[in-house]
């Protein structure tokens, strides 16, 4: 824990190459109150199993997400980002979602450019009915991440910051 | 001179010869060189399509990866039978080129691209050589001769593979033979089921359906029927006299290739349509050319159905 | 300093099964700012409400976390029970422990536990940035805009106008009626549609309540629930309808003959026409596509017969401006074209017909005065066969689902063309027989023996001529073989399909539609007549298939709804809505840009108090903004935030996992 | 080029007019060939202006400071100043009325080592782009080039990119004159000073510095307009423009070739959107 | 007491250095992003002692980091425990070579405030645990004027062994203190005493280095007048060009005002304290919503007469120490020389 703390947030102390043996991935889910947040509860009312990795949070729409949020995810204590909102011409808000797309493929774009590996932050649309698809997007997620290894501790892939 | 990538198929050397036949003179006149396949193999037709699912994407495979190789960007298919398996082949690769990755462990020529277009050679003439062209090419025009185009189950069907005319009601061909200037009759059994191989196995079964499409025929007043298909042709005309057996009736429609027809009237003498291989003789259809309208109480009132559809379709 | 209660729900086994709640319990109470934990097998009952309360009261809490099922099932409960014990509802938050954790992880108890807990700490986190939040409460007009006129609009334009709510109605056709005043007579009482359907056509046009406005389509909706702003053009009639007295002269001289439209295009109306005898309004409209004078600038006839000078060519369309608080949508339906069945000869054989052609030639004022007829040569046909799910039930040609009202009115027409044609036999070919309802399954059997109509089990693969016959193939699935049938006309029962211009109004309108078409419902089985955006609803064939009693109980419901809305002067409103801080905001107005509902708008303020130099900042209006976010996360300096989903409620949860 | 004269002439001929209150221009620092801005209050002053080759920084920076505010400015503007005001105009900073523009048609201006510039090398419109006067004759828009640098950088594997990027936010001392020299940085309360320290890093320490730069730079996505401002006055001489460079890429290519400030009106590029955006990097 | 004076030639003190880097850890101006930068080294080749004044960062902040931890909490229901931070890296023994010397008298100036009321230890274990070599500028820089200020840069004991180019390649390397006297002991291994002549050849290359200053002043008179320029509108004029940046305070040596904020993650979070700067518009705001500061001229007001006046008054010495960084690192290249010369006029 102590070590760990310190490779979150401190930049200066060099971080241990391996990850531990217990490592679990820490993947936090943004969704879409309207599409993707009611399609991960269909997910469970349809008692779907995926892996137990994400943690959700809820928003009123894609076009909330401000990209620093997921900066702050990855600075801080993520391995993975997921973002899901309504598809394309579905979203609640009419356009939300359009605004989005442009702000999340810049974002993508930066972080990988910057050191980060493509799939430790991706999105995906997933409407209510789609329970499963939901499962399967955070199983491909999820699993993408543990490919990766930490983020907070794996110098050879990233510097923590 | 335009090329043409051919795949032939076992029966352009056997049943179908003289479709081959035509189809090879017919390409002269409109200037396309076919270039056989080198080395090509069964389609998988009938047998192996019908017992195993990888042998029957393989072979078709082998042969479009033969046919890519060589640069023309269309392939063409006398055979529908053939055409089908390659089409379906093609379409299935593309969609899963993961089944293509397998089958490339067994097919040693290369690996699929999908570079190449598989057509019929109906759809080859109606769509890349064109109709204002044929037409153009008509020494002896076909006026008189009534026809009843028969496209049978596979030209057109499935659609989302074939992408071409419409699968049940066609118009290509009769299209085709009114460039050549006979008279396609209106002809509600184009793409009804002839019985194709069945043929081999419960005969009965190719006498019924085929003997159906001829009855109609004949209602739709034909004096000839054109097919593209050697299993359809060979069906309908070595099987008419066992029909005619059956039903008691008399119906002495020949059953023509649509290169046959084009080969007439692009000037060639009736030898080249190798009249040998016909069991219905064609020579009293020929006859009918250059006839004008004859009445015959039979095919006429319906005759008057259609010409009353055509005028306010 | 943060006092936080954490309330644990067993749901039943739901939760517990799957997830230590005990453990989970003491996990948060290690949470710094967590004064209080607890759990309990339901918590949304009473007892479990209550416990919550009690809590609030004896630990002064600050702000209340409860960990149970999704925020979407029992936020509103719980926001309740916080607000009775004297705390701001909008201090609560939940942690979907259920939805996201027991439910979808029960293989792996550890794991579930875990996530659980993070959700909970989240949760904590999240609640303690919380603000207290208070209800906005908006005007609302009470004025209704219903879109459509067919029995639906009808019905419900009636019902709300009866409540002395006035109803705007707008009518894309000339006449109100729709499709109900095509049909003959109606299933399963066989009572003639135009007796039932006619005297509400006058009441509409009678009633003090509402406005009609016919042949004209809705433009524009702005605003929200309560305070929309339609714009609705009306189309030019170039009659006017004031003086027009309906005698009908004009539209006997005129020499210009179209297809009607009423009729499915079996006989011919004229250029000026109104669609039926018992049209409301029952005035004329010319059709501008195909008037002469319009068209080519001579003829003039219709001008010269009418006595009162009604005819104004010079008409232009009108654009017409309501107030509104709440729109009923009832578009109805159109039928599916049966062109790609071409193994039947559609459009080659004359003597094909969809069931609404027939429908108008056994009604008693169709085009063949109640008689069926062969399109090709007049006979009266003798065998007629009925084709069913033409495009329904079929992904490959049409589409999957079942229109609902083909297996009735099959049987109807049977019955029908039985009474109007003695001698006939029907044959109709079916895949299923749907007669649920009231008095329906009776009627089918009825259709059976009253009429002895063959009704052959399978779909049909052909029909060909034979002489004038049509020849029509299938199978008899009972007997599992194949059949012919020598027809002398051919009736295919078209799939019901929504209206053509359903997409376009529902992206107008902002509400979302199907891949069909139809326009989507709130939920499918609780919400059935609201749609997803507040103050619309549904009524009728706009939102699926459904026979006339289920159209017009539905019509009633919206109305219901309608009067529920405006019960009250004014209306509550989610708080949950963004706020700028003026401080912050440097007045670029990127977020007006990004803004959906225009709830953005620019104000000049001065730059310190007092000063007389001013500059422009944000100002939202609170009742146009749903509060999506989308200005708040385009808002560089932060000036902008979204009640409820601040920065750093969001950034709290982020950096407590 | 060298406008020295005609700037100063204008200018004179501006406060003699009494059109403008303040000139905004460039000075020669005394000593050595480089310049710096000056600002000018009355007409004794403008023979201190100069233009040349040497007039790198972007003077539409000070239309944010309190000099300039709700005064009548005259300005000098090149090429990419030009795109940052039009950006300014469009978002409402400084009213057109206020201003008097004098564009160049910029031939680019010298980096440190001499040489041309590099972003005056790939710029895609020399010439201003918004004036009431424009000196030398215009070159055109110019086709739009991928920057050699950030190709460079993404030629290189993930590690190697992170561990340059580890270098260059570790040696940021996070003394803010990248956001405080651009001229799109004008917000009454920068993000990076909220107060909550839950929101920002309010430490100088590198991942502070990363979220810093990260931040800012998508605030300006869609928005920079390439005068490097940023760049010169970084005090640890950081690549800055790599990041604007990647962002400003990815915009161009996928956003219907969006560059930021050449029209008038026209906003950043995420402020409005397109329904044939890209969507499958979407799962 | 004077200290012993070596001397030696151009191989000579790179085996010197060399020496030194072995054996003990040693901190020396390294390149990044062409921008010199004190770091620790391995080898000589990694470094470059004498790196351009023009574009080399102070050693403050090996000193005072411009992020420093000072505690670590954890946070939860049963309280807040503050935990020390890791050791402190900065802490350990070592040396630092091609120091300038107005670097140098940076820290000298610094020690009043560091060691006034509040005695910080982190600052001095890491100033008592430090070797300072310094070598003389042969030549000013652009914006340099440390010898118009208030100490004498030739006989300057900031550092403890001075480094000095004499004639024709002759080196020249003394002890300015006794810990350099005693550490030269130890690592003279490849230095030979130094001969009469050195004193001599030491202040020929002063004299040439003195006289190549571009800028100078006369320190009293600025000073004294400075004092009643309080109310002076000059600093509206000089202030005009900036920006508002920290970067003069953040490259400063001598600036040392300092921000504390905290990172948390979970329950768990450091503490830190990092530079802040007199020219950031939010330094002076108070909970209240007051700023006493919101305009630019009284920053820079606050600035200047800190440096030359306020600073002075208190503990005897100018706050500048004449490195001319601020000017060189200003993006609109204001200088503190013209700022207070301009005030003072």
């Amino acid at each position: 824990m102590d070590s760990e703390v310190k490779n979150k947030i401190v930049s200066i102390e060099k971080p241990q190459l391996e990850a531990p043996a217990d490592w679990q991935p820490v993947i936090i889910g943004i969704l879409c109150n309207w599409c993707s947040y009611a399609g991960s509860d269909l997910t469970g009312t349809s008692r779907i199993q995926y892996p137990p990795n994400i943690r959700i949070i809820r928003v009123p729409c894609s076009s909330r997400v401000d990209p620093w949020f997921l900066i702050k995810s990855l600075q801080t204590s993520a391995d993975g980002v997921l973002v899901s909102g309504c598809h394309p011409g579905d979203c609640h808000y009419i356009t939300g979602n359009y605004f989005a797309r442009r702000r999340f493929l810049v974002t993508k774009k930066l972080l990988n450019f910057v050191g980060y590996h493509e799939d430790r932050i991706q999105f995906s649309w997933v409407s209510a009915a789609e329970g499963p698809k939901f499962a399967k997007v955070v199983e491909k997620v999820t699993q993408d991440i543990r490919k990766l290894g930490p983020l907070h501790l794996n110098k050879k892939e990233n510097f923590n910051r | 001179m335009k090329k043409l990538t051919y795949f032939p198929g076992c029966s352009a050397h056997g049943t179908s010869e003289e479709f081959d036949h035509t189809l090879r003179k017919v390409m002269k006149t409109l200037e396309v060189e076919l270039e056989e396949i080198p080395d090509w193999n069964c389609c998988g037709a009938t047998s192996a399509h019908a017992m195993t699912d990888n042998l029957a994407m393989a072979l078709p495979m082998r042969n479009l990866i033969l046919a890519e190789k060589m640069d023309n960007k269309t392939m063409g298919i006398p055979c529908a039978s053939c055409y089908s398996r390659m089409k379906t082949a093609k379409y299935e690769l593309e969609a899963h080129p993961e089944l293509a990755q397998k089958l490339s462990s067994i097919v040693e020529e290369g690996t699929f691209k999908g570079t190449v277009e598989v057509k019929s050679m109906l759809q080859f003439c109606y769509e890349e050589v064109g109709l204002e062209k044929i037409k153009s090419l008509v020494k002896y025009p076909l006026t008189g001769l009534k026809v009843a185009c028969y496209y049978g189950c596979l030209l057109t069907r499935p659609k989302a593979v074939t992408q071409f005319d419409s699968p049940e009601y066609p118009m290509s061909m009769d299209r085709l033979v009114e460039a050549l200037g006979a008279t396609a009759v209106d002809f509600d059994y184009k793409t009804e089921c002839c019985g194709a191989s069945f043929a081999i196995s419960t005969p009965e079964v190719v006498l019924n359906l085929s003997g159906k499409i001829l009855e109609m025929a004949k209602e739709a007043g034909a004096h000839a029927m054109v097919v593209a298909c050697p299993l359809c042709q060979s069906n309908l005309d070595m099987r008419q006299p066992d029909i005619e057996k059956l039903q008691g009736v008399k119906y002495n429609i020949p059953v023509f290739y649509f290169t046959q027809l084009m080969a007439l009237a692009f000037g060639y003498p009736v030898s080249d349509l190798l009249p040998g291989k016909h069991i219905v003789p064609i020579e009293p259809a020929l006859a009918r050319i250059g006839e004008t309208e004859e009445p015959a109480e039979k095919v006429t009132k319906p005759k008057k159905a259609v010409e009353a559809e055509s005028e306010d379709n | 300093m943060a006092r936080v209660g954490v309330f644990v729900c067993f749901c039943g086994a739901n939760i517990a099964d799957f997830v230590d709640v005990p453990a989970v319990v003491e996990e948060s109470k290690k949470i710094k700012d967590v004064k209080f934990a607890v759990h309990y097998k339901y918590m949304c009952s009473d007892p479990g409400q209550q416990i919550i309360k009690d809590a609030i009261v004896q630990n002064r809490l600050t702000s209340v976390v409860v960990a149970a099922c999704s925020p979407r099932m029992h936020e509103k409960t719980f926001r309740r029970a916080v607000a009775e014990a004297g705390l701001n509802p909008y201090l609560l938050e939940i942690a979907n422990i259920r939805e996201h954790s027991s439910w979808v992880h029960q293989k792996d108890k550890k794991s579930a536990t875990e996530k659980a807990a993070d959700l909970i700490r989240m949760a904590v986190a999240k609640s303690i940035a919380n603000e207290q939040l208070h209800a906005i409460s908006v005007p609302v007009t009470k004025r209704a805009l219903v879109i459509g006129g067919g029995i639906a609009g009808i019905q419900a334009a009636l019902d709300i106008a009866d409540a002395k709510i006035p109803v705007v109605l707008v009518e894309k056709s000339p006449s109100i009626g729709g499709r109900m005043a095509q049909l003959d007579e109606t299933f399963p009482t066989l009572d003639c549609s135009q007796c039932i359907l006619t005297p509400k056509m006058v009441d509409v046009a009678s009633h003090p309540y509402i406005e009609l406005i016919p042949y004209s389509e809705v433009m524009e909706l702005d605003g929200f629930v309560g305070n929309y702003k339609v714009k609705i053009k009306k189309k030019a009639s170039y009659v006017n309808f004031s003086t027009c007295t309906g005698c009908g002269a004009c539209q006997q001289k005129c020499p210009v003959k179209v297809p009607n439209e009423y009729n499915m295009g079996i006989d011919k109306r004229k250029a000026i026409y109104t669609p039926f005898p018992q049209a409301v309004p029952n005035k004329p409209v010319i059709d501008a596509n195909h008037c002469n004078m319009l068209l080519k600038g001579k003829c003039g006839i219709c001008a010269k017969v009418c006595e009162k000078g009604a005819i104004d060519y010079t008409m232009k369309d009108e654009i017409i401006e309501r107030e509104i608080g709440a729109v009923v949508v009832a578009t109805g339906y159109d039928l599916w074209d049966p062109k790609p069945y071409e193994e039947y000869g559609v459009g080659r054989f004359k003597d094909i017909i969809t069931s609404l052609e027939f429908e108008r030639m056994v009604s008693a004022n169709g085009p063949t005065g109640g008689v069926p007829v062969r399109p090709s040569d007049g006979k009266v046909p003798k065998t007629v066969v009925f084709i069913k799910c033409i495009g329904s039930r079929d992904e490959a040609k049409g589409i999957e689902y079942c229109s609902k009202i083909c297996c009735m009115y099959t049987a109807k027409h049977a019955i029908l063309l039985h009474h109007k044609v003695h001698d006939s036999h029907a044959y109709i070919f079916y895949m299923d027989i749907r007669a649920a309802g009231k008095g329906y399954e009776e009627f089918v059997k009825r259709a059976q023996v009253e009429t002895g109509a063959t009704y052959l089990r399978g779909r049909v693969s052909k029909i060909y001529r034979k002489d004038d016959k049509l020849i029509v193939r299938g199978e008899d699935g009972q007997l599992g073989q194949v059949v012919e049938v020598e027809a002398d006309l051919v009736v295919l029962a078209t799939a019901i399909i929504p209206n053509k211009d359903n997409p376009d109004l529902a992206r107008l309108l902002g509400v979302s539609y199907d891949k069909y078409g139809y326009m989507s419902e709130a939920h499918p089985k609780l919400r059935p007549v609201e749609t997803a955006k507040a103050g619309i609803f549904l009524a009728g064939c706009t939102q699926a298939p459904k026979d006339i009693p289920d159209t017009v109980s539905q019509a009633s419901a919206c109305a219901a709804k309608v009067c529920g809305l405006f019960s009250g002067d004014t209306m509550q409103k989610d708080p949950m809505i963004s706020t700028v801080n003026t401080d912050n905001c440097s007045g670029c107005q990127n977020c007006i840009k990004v803004c959906p509902y225009q709830a953005i708008t620019a104000e000049e303020i001065p730059v310190a108090r007092g000063s007389k130099e001013m500059r422009i900042v944000a100002k939202i209006n609170e009742g146009v903004c749903q509060g999506c976010g989308s200005c708040a996360a385009v808002c560089r300096s932060m000036a902008i935030s979204l009640a409820g989903f601040t920065d750093s409620q969001i950034i709290n949860e982020i950096v407590s996992i | 080029m060298d406008y020295t004269k005609q700037i100063q002439d204008i200018a004179a001929r501006l406060f003699s007019e009494g059109k403008i209150d303040v000139f905004v221009g460039y000075r020669s620092t005394g000593y050595d060939e480089n310049q710096v801005p000056v600002i000018i209050t009355d007409a004794g002053e403008v023979d201190k202006l100069v233009f040349n080759d040497r007039s790198v920084f972007n003077l539409v920076n000070y239309l944010k400071f309190e000099q300039t505010r709700n005064k009548r400015v005259g300005i000098v503007v090149k090429g990419c100043d030009s795109r940052a005001l039009n950006l300014l105009l469009t978002e409402s900073q400084v009213k057109r009325d206020n201003l008097y523009i004098i564009g160049i048609a910029c031939e680019g201006v010298l980096g440190e080592d001499g040489r041309k510039a590099q972003n005056c090398l790939e710029c895609v419109m020399p010439d201003a782009v918004v004036y009431d006067e424009l000196l030398g004759t215009p070159s055109g828009k110019r086709e739009y080039v991928v920057n050699a640098d950030i190709l460079e950088i993404a030629a290189k594997g993930l590690t190697e990119r992170a561990a340059y990027f580890e270098d260059v936010f570790s040696s940021c001392i996070r003394c803010n004159a990248c956001r405080h020299s651009c001229p799109l940085c004008y917000c009454a309360k920068c993000c990076i000073d909220q107060d909550s320290s839950a929101l920002y890093n309010g430490s100088n320490t590198e991942s502070s510095a990363f979220h810093a730069l990260m931040t800012w730079s998508l605030h300006l996505a869609g928005r920079c307009v390439d005068c490097r401002n940023c760049e010169k006055a970084c005090p640890s001489h950081l690549p800055l423009h790599l990041l604007h460079k990647q962002n400003e890429m990815v915009i161009y290519q996928n956003f219907q070739g969006h560059l930021s400030g050449l029209v008038p009106e026209e906003r950043g590029a995420f402020y409005k959107y397109s329904l044939s955006d890209p969507d499958d990097f979407i799962m | 007491m004077s200290f012993s004076t070596y001397k030696t030639d151009k191989a000579g003190l790179q085996k010197f250095y060399e020496a030194i880097i072995g054996a003990c850890s040693t901190y020396a101006p390294v390149e990044k992003f062409g921008k010199y930068d004190y770091q620790k080294v391995a080898g000589l080749a990694a470094c470059n002692p004498d790196s351009p004044i023009g574009n080399t960062m102070s050693i403050k902040p090996l000193f005072f980091p411009k992020s420093a931890k000072i505690l670590k909490y954890k946070a939860d229901s049963s309280g807040t425990e503050v935990s020390e931070t890791t050791a402190d890296p900065l802490a350990e023994k070592r040396v630092i070579l091609g120091v300038k010397h107005c670097d140098a008298r940076g820290l000298q100036v610094l020690d009043h405030v560091y060691k006034w009321d509040f005695i910080d230890t982190d600052y001095e274990t890491r100033r008592n645990n430090t070797i300072i070599v310094s070598t003389r500028c042969d030549k000013a820089g652009e914006q340099c004027f440390c010898t118009s200020l208030d100490y004498d840069v030739e006989k300057s004991d900031a550092f403890d062994v001075l480094i000095v180019n004499g004639d024709n390649g002759t080196i020249y390397v003394q002890a300015r203190t006794e810990k350099g006297e005693g550490f030269l002991k130890e690592h003279a291994g490849n230095l030979a005493a130094a001969d009469g002549g050195a004193e001599e050849a030491m202040k020929k290359q002063y004299k040439s280095f003195e006289d190549s200053f571009r800028l100078k002043m006369n320190y009293e008179e600025i000073n004294g007048k400075m004092k009643d320029r309080y109310e002076s509108d000059e600093f509206d004029k000089v202030s005009a060009n900036c920006i508002g940046c920290n970067t003069c305070a953040f490259i400063c040596p001598t600036c040392h005002c300092f921000k504390i904020s905290d990172e948390r993650i979970k329950d768990e979070g450091v503490r830190y304290k990092s530079y802040d700067s007199c020219n950031n518009g939010y330094f002076t705001l108070m909970a209240g919503g007051h700023n006493p500061r919101p305009v630019k001229y009284r920053r820079w007001r606050q600035r200047a007469m800190h440096k030359f006046v306020y600073y002075k008054e208190r503990f005897g010495v100018n706050l500048c120490v004449g490195c001319g960084r601020c000017a060189i690192s200003c993006p609109v290249n204001i200088s503190i020389f013209e700022v207070v010369k301009q005030v003072a006029k």
